[in-house]
């Protein structure tokens, strides 16, 4: 949707689609129409292949350092400089394994679940805005196409989960299609937020509305981030809400039967499904490429893996410090929980939108107007919902009774009580 | 400190509820016979002055010709143990009553003494090896398994160098 | 409205997985997430430890005592000592009952520092509470280290006393963690207990109600939990506890909930006694001289402790020769899961491994 | 829609979502039944994406291959074992008949209509065009879409409702 204008210069790395221009503008200069379409097919594919696959290599490296310091450990630090090395070590590994197949499961579908998992993980990236002009395709409807393909994830790993022919698999994948049954709900409910005050489902055109209203969503819609951030975490299977692969409880759930590169490919996927989440988080909440300004001196693209990053970094946060919850306690927080306040927040957002549109007010009065009326809201509703409607934790004693001497009846009186 | 309840004792108040049952005292404990095994053991547990409603452990001893059951029985209010035996004196297909109805903490204890000693407990709701696999020759802890020749016990005779 | 007809699914739960504790089985039939039937299976740890310890003498059965409850030797070989001491009737000296005591309550906040991380390994905290345990544990460890030489299967204790004497660095370094774990333990307490989810995990599951935890011989921290005030510290005191001044915890209704916090409180309270049994420490001789060829009178003993797992029993019977003639281990790892079906059915897999978890188990101890 | 591209996609696609159709009905195993029904979705989603209706494109996968597949292989796995097969029937003759009659006549219909072909352009924004319809003339079959919907729902209520 740039406006067509002189070409950057091609050597302009602030935005990366600089060079691919040119490139595209000389070759439609002299080659055929369709030769245009391939090669600029070609080269957006091959940079998004290489990007997940550099990020999926970086990941294993970057989770593991810092879970290891979220636990007093160092981590990987043989392999390479600071252990930079381990990610290949690991690969060549898991390349090395010998891939067994389960006698009595379904050969086919037992084969295709790790290759067709990496397929979805890898289609969400094609949409995201990297930087101004850096979306390889963009789409008009991009917010609905993400959860489309995330949602087929799940039949994935389903299909992962049934072949093995293994119990705990079998189990993981009940568990998967759970979770998806309960959290795809408040998840679309909490991205309608977004949508409804962008008002576009174009990813690259709910970044131009955050640039040109110089607010990041988040601020104005943050009961749908917290929402939608449970919801994406419960869905790529990641604690507290990794019940589809609870090591303690089902040993690895779906994939417990895979070994040797397809196991390495499902691993590859969870992280790539990580950086997917904080990539739509970004984008939809914290203003993609754009940093109030900032993204004139620095890179668009630097910007947005920076804040994928960040955002990546709470995920494994989260991994770090957090029990798991049980099935039903998720399913219980999806429908009690997350589902009315997803509704709150659209029934609010809605109004406001109302308002604004009506009264035609002007969007640096009431953008700041509503992210705090939304903000005291988000913390009011997820505080009295805690208060009045959790399990009352606060009022039970979390310490022991402490007994100094073993009350001993004396041989003559009555014994009683359970003790 | 828990105050260890002589057989002298045990025995009178067995006697006063039970005056069939037969009982052997010695110092420390008594002996009762097999058959009357449940009654005492519900007894123990039943008489508030007594109170042995925490079974601490049972145990087996094999005494060559027979069998001997070693209960040890406390009451965690009082604070008070006793220790009650009975003998299996079959050697060669022993057999007890079994506990468990008494005290459901008997039941991995007597899975434990059949396992490993071969006393079968009549009575009990799971009697199945515990540790080794179902099927395995003969009962470890009997003093004849995989008896040495010419009837040696195993252990030490005597020290090395005397 | 007709009942839904569902098919019961048998699953086995070890002994190949993550979270029974080694090799423990549990046959468990499911109907969907729900446990309808638990049956335990053990024995892939058996070494028959009863009877080769009818095979040697009294001094060479104490290594076995360290690899039965590998977390925790010491109070492993106490309770050996303890009950070899009682059937030959020998007296330990007062710098050995001191001794004894600080090590055993060492071992005991190292063992609930494992138990408690890996309880909430088992409620999917992802290895990082076990970490943590662990940085307390190495302290601790360090101490058997420099004392004894070993870390993990210690084979500290002897017939008569201890082993070794206390080295010179020995009473800084433990002073030094005498005075940092309370801060730590706190710390603890304030990320685990109130730590919401876990709440909800360990709340109201694996209820263990105080009749049936009697009646089952439950014994140690899980016995507590229920609200039964009993420990054999206090009940029947053995080396110097009777001079320790120390406060027992109690759970409220026997949940999981309620074990960790007694296992946590537990901590605080073996540091108090370390504390006291540091400071009041006599000079003196470390250990008797008993005879090397120890032939204890034709008789009977059984003495028990509270170990970190529970009540720890050895029944000794002897016939004069230089072995015991019969050799039992009342293992509190063994009669702690005597419950457990009843603890666990109706509740779902995901309990079920954290009920087993907070029962703290460790199967060198239930198969010995 | 003339371009080779788009006719190559075209026939790839139809050939995917036809294909699969027929394996739903062919294969024995009912899980794999409704593998290849996915398959068949995503193909028709391809089909609505040659059309530029990237909506119900999206809404496609979303609803069909991502929720209807779902709650298909949820009930798979709570029926039992036995149950899991696509078992000789007796209606396979009847079935293949009313098969062959209904494409008969939706082919017939399809050649044999005068279809009006509107002057204007592809859509350029689907998604607010559908939002606007849905809302302005649409909306009593819409609202009365919804009723149904929380018919159905508050059925499912009661039903499993413990007493």
């Amino acid at each position: 949707m740039t406006p067509p204008g002189p070409l950057a210069p091609w050597y302009d790395f602030r935005d990366l689609s600089n060079a691919v221009e040119r490139l595209l503008s000389w070759l439609s200069d002299i080659g055929p129409d369709w030769l245009v379409y391939v090669v600029s097919a070609v080269i957006g594919g091959t940079a998004i292949f290489l990007f997940v696959a550099a990020t999926a290599v970086a990941n294993i490296w970057v989770e593991r350092r810092v879970v290891a310091r979220i636990q007093v450990r160092r981590g990987p630090n043989r392999a390479g400089p600071w252990g930079l090395l381990q990610p290949i070590a690991d690969m060549t590994k898991l390349m090395q394994k010998e891939a067994l197949l389960p006698r009595a499961g379904d050969p086919v579908v037992f084969l295709l679940a790790p290759i067709l998992a990496f397929g979805p993980a890898l289609l969400v990236w094609g949409v995201f805005p990297f930087g101004k002009g850096m979306t390889f395709v963009d789409l008009n409807v991009g917010v609905l196409y993400i959860i489309a393909v995330t949602s087929v994830t799940t039949i994935v790993l389903f299909m992962a989960g049934w072949s093995s022919n293994n119990k705990y698999s079998l189990l993981g994948a009940i568990r998967v299609i759970a979770m998806l049954l309960s959290y795809e709900v408040p998840l679309v409910l909490a991205l309608l937020g977004v949508v409804l005050f962008a008002g576009t489902m174009s990813l690259s055109g709910i970044v131009a509305w955050q640039h040109d209203m110089r607010i990041w969503l988040f601020l104005v819609q943050p009961l749908a981030f917290v929402i939608y951030f449970i919801c994406a975490t419960a869905e790529i299977n990641r604690t507290p809400t990794d019940i589809a692969e609870a090591e303690s409880e089902i040993v690895a759930g779906y994939h417990t039967e895979y070994s040797g590169i397809q196991f390495g490919l499902f691993y590859a996927v969870e992280l790539v499904n990580a950086m997917a989440l904080g990539a739509i988080a970004a984008t939809l909440f914290f203003g993609g490429w754009w940093l109030f300004g900032l993204d004139r001196w620095i890179p668009g693209w630097m910007i947005f893996i920076g804040k994928v990053y960040l955002i990546y970094f709470l995920l494994i946060w989260l991994r770090g410090t957090l029990p798991r919850l049980r099935i039903d306690q998720l399913m219980a927080f999806a429908w009690k929980f997350l589902l009315p306040l997803a509704l709150v927040n659209i029934m609010v957002g809605a109004l406001e939108v109302l308002l604004w549109v009506e009264y035609d007010l002007s969007a640096g009065l009431v953008l700041p107007v509503f992210s705090v009326v939304n903000l005291s809201l988000a913390v009011l509703l997820v505080v009295g919902w805690m208060r009045f409607m959790a399990f009352p934790f606060h009022r039970l004693p979390s310490r022991a009774r402490l007994v100094h001497d073993i009350p001993v009846v004396a041989p003559g009186a009555p014994a009683g009580g359970a003790a | 400190m828990t105050k260890l309840i002589p057989g002298s004792e045990t025995a009178a108040r067995i006697r006063a509820a039970l005056p069939d049952a037969e009982l052997e005292e010695a110092a420390d404990w008594v002996v009762v016979d097999a058959p009357h095994l449940v009654a005492v053991a519900t007894f123990l547990r039943d008489d508030p002055a007594l109170d042995c409603r925490y079974p601490t452990a049972i145990t087996a001893v094999d005494r060559l010709d027979h069998f001997e059951l070693v209960y040890y029985l406390s009451s965690l209010q009082r604070n008070h143990m006793l220790i009650l035996k009975t003998r299996a004196l079959d050697h060669e297909a022993p057999e007890a009553p079994s506990v468990v109805p008494v005290w459901y903490g008997a039941h991995p204890q007597e899975r434990e003494i059949y396992d490993l000693m071969g006393i079968r407990f009549s009575g009990h709701p799971f009697l199945k090896r515990i540790f080794l696999w179902e099927g395995f020759a003969g009962h470890p802890l009997r003093k004849d398994f995989l008896a040495l020749p010419g009837g040696q016990k195993p252990g030490l005779a005597h020290f090395p160098k005397e | 409205m007709p009942e839904l007809r569902t098919e019961p699914l048998v699953v086995n739960f070890g002994p190949q997985h993550p979270s029974t504790h080694g090799v423990f089985r549990m046959r468990v039939v499911l109907d969907g997430e729900r446990v309808v039937d638990v049956e335990m299976a053990m024995g892939y740890l058996h070494r028959s430890m009863e009877k080769l310890a009818e095979e040697r003498t009294y001094t060479q059965n104490i290594p076995f005592t360290d690899r039965m409850d590998y977390l925790s030797a010491m109070t492993g070989n106490l309770a050996y000592c303890l009950a070899a001491e009682k059937l030959a009737g020998i007296e330990v000296p007062e710098r050995a009952q001191y001794l004894r005591v600080i090590f055993a309550e060492l071992q005991r906040i190292a063992n609930h520092g494992m138990a408690i991380g890996i309880f909430l390994n088992d409620c999917g905290a992802w290895q990082t509470p076990v970490m943590y345990m662990l940085r307390e544990r190495e302290k601790v460890l360090d101490l058997f280290e420099m004392t004894c030489g070993a870390r993990l299967t210690t084979n500290y204790m002897r017939i008569g006393g201890v082993s070794f004497d206390i080295p010179e660095e020995f009473m800084p370094q433990a002073t030094a963690l005498v005075e940092e774990l309370p801060d730590r333990i706190a710390e603890y307490e304030g990320l685990l207990l109130e730590n919401e989810i876990l709440q909800a995990r360990a709340r109201d599951t694996g209820i263990l109600p105080a009749d049936l935890a009697i009646a089952s011989s439950v014994s140690g921290p899980v016995l507590r939990s229920t609200g039964v005030a009993w420990d054999i510290r206090k009940a029947d005191p053995y080396c110097v506890y009777d001079r320790m001044e120390f406060d027992i915890p109690v759970g409220y209704q026997g949940d999981n909930y309620d074990r960790l916090l007694v296992r946590m409180e537990e901590m605080r309270q073996s540091v108090r006694i370390i504390r006291q049994a540091l400071e009041q420490l006599p000079p003196g001789p470390f250990k008797t001289d008993i005879p090397l060829a120890l032939r204890p009178p034709v008789g009977e003993a059984y003495a028990r402790i509270e170990s970190p797992k529970g009540e720890l029993g050895f029944y000794l019977v002897s016939d004069g020769s230089p072995t015991p003639y019969r050799f039992h281990v009342r293992s509190p790892s063994l009669l702690n899961l005597t419950p457990l079906k009843e603890m666990t059915v109706g509740q779902t897999v995901a309990d079920l491994v954290v009920t087993l978890g907070s029962i703290d188990i460790n199967l060198g101890e239930v198969d010995r | 829609m003339d371009e080779p591209g788009v006719v190559a996609a075209f026939w790839v696609l139809t050939v995917t979502a036809v294909g699969s159709a027929v394996m739903v009905a062919a294969v024995r195993n009912l899980l794999h039944a409704v593998l290849f029904l996915v398959l068949s979705f995503v193909g028709v989603a391809g089909l609505y994406i040659t059309l530029s209706a990237d909506f119900v494109a999206v809404v496609q996968v979303l609803i069909y291959a991502g929720a209807i597949a779902v709650l298909m292989l949820f009930a798979i796995m709570l029926t039992p074992r036995a149950a899991r097969d696509n078992a000789d029937g007796i209606f396979w003759a009847p079935a293949l008949v009313l098969a062959g009659l209904m494409a008969t006549t939706i082919g017939l219909i399809a050649t044999r209509t005068e279809w009006a072909v509107s002057d204007r352009g592809p859509f350029s924004q689907t998604a607010s065009a559908i939002g606007e319809a849905l809302l302005d003339p649409f909306v009593l079959p819409f609202e009365v879409a919804s009723v149904v919907l929380v018919a159905a729902m508050i059925g499912a209520i009661v039903i499993v409702r413990e007493e």
